[in-house]
């Protein structure tokens, strides 16, 4: 398990980030092996695929050169020294790793596992403690997501000038030739990833998966075409404003099927009442709500790239017309 | 019947990972770019496609053969097309290979090292 | 069985985190990355197996596609990269494809 | 020995954490920083994780004949919390390329005497008048 520690301490940028890659999937093997499966399911779609992707469109835009620290470093490590031994001294009170009795499976962990049955009939629990009894933490998280969406579109967006245009356009042109076999294996798999994204997003109830996952997977669908096939086509495929929409979209859903679910007499988030059998009425909100979750994190997912990618074509453009 | 499915899941499973253990070896001990990605673009596909295939004859549930028939699918798909792209990649940008009889060993140019390029 | 395969995937793994590590071009390490991928996939579906509960191989479907994507990514980001960066876009070689 | 197998994970976690740790605080390149903030977030993750494992448990994915599951709930915790960790993680790239591309460097100490020597530009500026 040490593997991971020896990664981190290289200094060109691109193995830099090409380790983080690899390091991404070290942890998501971790997440496999102590049971967390959805947990696994994300951190390899988010960790090592899309992080790995905008970290290196950054490197692409700002350099790969690391200049060697000015100051010295003893004392940043006597600090993280101190810390360190600190840390340990206190992990001499921690329950044993594995047992049974530690403190955390005592108080709300064993009502999950013995009672979500009966009350939510999801088999997944991690579906239904996130989707359900956390609904409210959930709520939070896509907002923050959208909220990272409009940042990231605030502060990379560009004004597309239709001069800049062509100019992006050429060197497209000029990268496309190539390619051609990995175009038409792409070509081929697109449609089953994004098949695979919806399987993924109503299959989280019965296994590993849900509105997180599916939203990565789809966004990571259209990432791979705008890659390899430019990204004006991209965008002239899924048009920015739409996916904007969709990302408010998304949020507006999780948000609404609170409300409606206060209209019909319960508490916000309680789907209970959303039908007249309270099971059913739990899985029509789980459902609606994994559906606003994909659809924010997809639409905000290729927000962010499209930002990324497209503020590097257009420093691109302007280098290629100063020249 | 039994001991038959278990025989040959198990003698390709040994295939897999004997292919995987050699591929393994290749990548670390190839002098030159070209020959690592040899190793490991043919050893892994072949052992990819041993191994699930050995794991498929020992399931009886149809669901999780179809899942493990898609990864193959996904594997065979995606490995090779992957290599290409690398092997296409590092010839166009100038990492040149190793010929036979040539003195210089070293295998790499100074412009797609681990050195900065030059901007 | 299943535990002996699963073994010398885990040696793979290091060996292909070792060559990771040395470089020395960056392709080397991309292929580290593709190679240590794949063995990620193999290795979750067989540790679906020792677990006793195969049907996470959704999980080693995930890996095998966000590898590809990765790889593609680099492969393309860094294109654009040399690109940018020597002022010229890299010709296409004449012995196509 | 059995202080060392019931706590290694966590020792484990404690090293991850301060290479972590280190990386935020000694170097001064910015996409550094960030892919040490990530690798300090996964130790976090690894932490939360491997408190929910139960010895014997299997995965929280409710099945006939399975008693014994891992604790759901920090497996939530931890799906959500790698989900906005990319959100940051995105916005302090977008941050970065700014950076980039007012200051035309992401070296922490170059950005700084930059900054310092436009404060004591406006100074000399303002002092005469």
């Amino acid at each position: 398990m040490g593997i991971a520690v020896a990664i981190n301490q290289i200094k060109d940028m691109f193995a830099v980030v090409m380790l983080a890659g690899i390091y991404g999937l070290v942890s998501a093997s971790f997440f496999v092996t102590l049971d967390a499966v959805d947990v696994a399911f994300t951190e390899a779609s988010v960790g090592a695929g899309i992080s790995t992707l905008l970290m290196l469109t950054t490197v692409a835009i700002t350099g790969r050169t690391e200049h060697e620290a000015s100051h010295k470093p003893m004392l940043a490590l006597f600090v993280v020294m101190v810390t360190g031994g600190l840390l340990i001294y206190g992990t001499f009170d921690m329950p044993y790793f594995g047992s049974v009795d530690a403190p955390v499976q005592n108080h709300v962990g064993p009502r999950y596992i013995l009672d979500s049955m009966q009350e939510i009939g999801v088999p997944n629990m991690v579906t239904s403690v996130l989707a359900s009894y956390r609904g409210f933490d959930t709520f939070g998280e896509v907002t923050v997501i959208f909220t990272a969406g409009i940042g990231v579109l605030a502060l990379l967006s560009v004004v597309r000038r239709p001069e800049d245009d062509t100019a992006i356009e050429a060197i497209n042109d000029s990268m496309h030739e190539k390619h051609l076999i990995l175009r038409v294996v792409i070509k081929t798999l697109i449609p089953f990833i994004l098949l695979y994204a919806f399987y993924v997003q109503f299959h989280g109830d019965f296994g590993p998966g849900g509105g997180f996952q599916a939203g990565v997977i789809f966004a990571a669908g259209i990432i791979l075409y705008a890659m390899l096939f430019g990204l004006s086509v991209a965008r002239r495929v899924i048009k920015q404003p739409l996916v904007q929409l969709l990302s408010a979209i998304g949020v507006l859903i999780y948000g609404s099927v609170g409300v409606v679910s206060m209209l019909n007499g319960g508490s916000f988030l309680d789907y209970g009442v959303l039908s007249a059998d309270p099971i059913a009425g739990q899985h029509l909100g789980i459902l609606l709500i994994e559906l606003g979750v994909g659809v924010t994190v997809a639409s905000v997912m290729i927000i962010i790239f499209f930002s990324f990618a497209g503020r590097s074509e257009y420093q691109q453009a302007k280098k290629g017309k100063s020249l | 019947m039994d001991t038959l499915l278990n025989l040959a899941s198990s003698f390709c499973l040994l295939l897999g990972s004997f292919l995987c253990l050699s591929g393994g070896v290749g990548i670390l001990r190839f002098p030159d770019f070209y020959t690592r990605m040899h190793a490991a673009g043919v050893s892994d596909t072949l052992a990819a496609a041993m191994i699930l295939i050995g794991l498929m004859l020992q399931i009886p549930e149809t669901l999780v053969i179809i899942k493990l028939i898609i990864i193959l699918l996904m594997t065979l798909f995606i490995s090779p097309s992957a290599s290409h792209a690398l092997g296409r990649a590092a010839l166009l940008n100038g990492l040149t290979p190793v010929v036979a009889g040539d003195k210089n060993h070293a295998g790499q140019t100074t412009e797609v090292g681990d050195n900065p390029s030059k901007s | 069985m299943i535990i002996a395969a699963t073994l010398a995937i885990l040696v793979v793994m290091v060996l292909a985190i070792i060559r990771g590590v040395m470089g020395p071009s960056l392709y080397d390490r991309i292929l580290a990355v593709n190679m240590f991928g794949t063995k990620t996939v193999l290795l979750i579906s067989l540790l679906g197996f020792v677990m006793g509960r195969p049907e996470f191989l959704d999980i080693a479907m995930v890996y095998a596609l966000i590898n590809f994507i990765s790889v593609i990514g680099v492969l393309r980001l860094f294109e654009a990269f040399t690109a940018k960066h020597n002022g010229k876009v890299v010709e296409p070689a004449q012995r196509d494809l | 020995m059995s202080m060392i197998l019931g706590l290694y994970n966590y020792w484990i976690v404690i090293v991850l954490m301060m290479i972590g740790f280190y990386i935020i605080i000694a170097h001064g390149h910015l996409i550094k920083k960030i892919v040490g903030l990530n690798i300090f977030q996964t130790s976090v993750f690894i932490f939360y994780i491997s408190l929910g494992k139960v010895e014997g448990g299997t995965a929280p994915i409710w099945q006939e004949g399975i008693l014994l599951y891992s604790n759901p709930l920090p497996h939530v915790l931890i799906l959500t919390a790698i989900v906005v960790g990319i959100a940051t993680t995105a916005l302090g790239l977008a941050l970065t390329i700014r950076l980039k591309e007012a200051y035309g460097t992401i070296d922490e100490d170059e950005i700084q005497a930059m900054d310092n020597q436009a404060m004591d530009n406006q100074d000399k500026e303002s002092k005469p008048c």
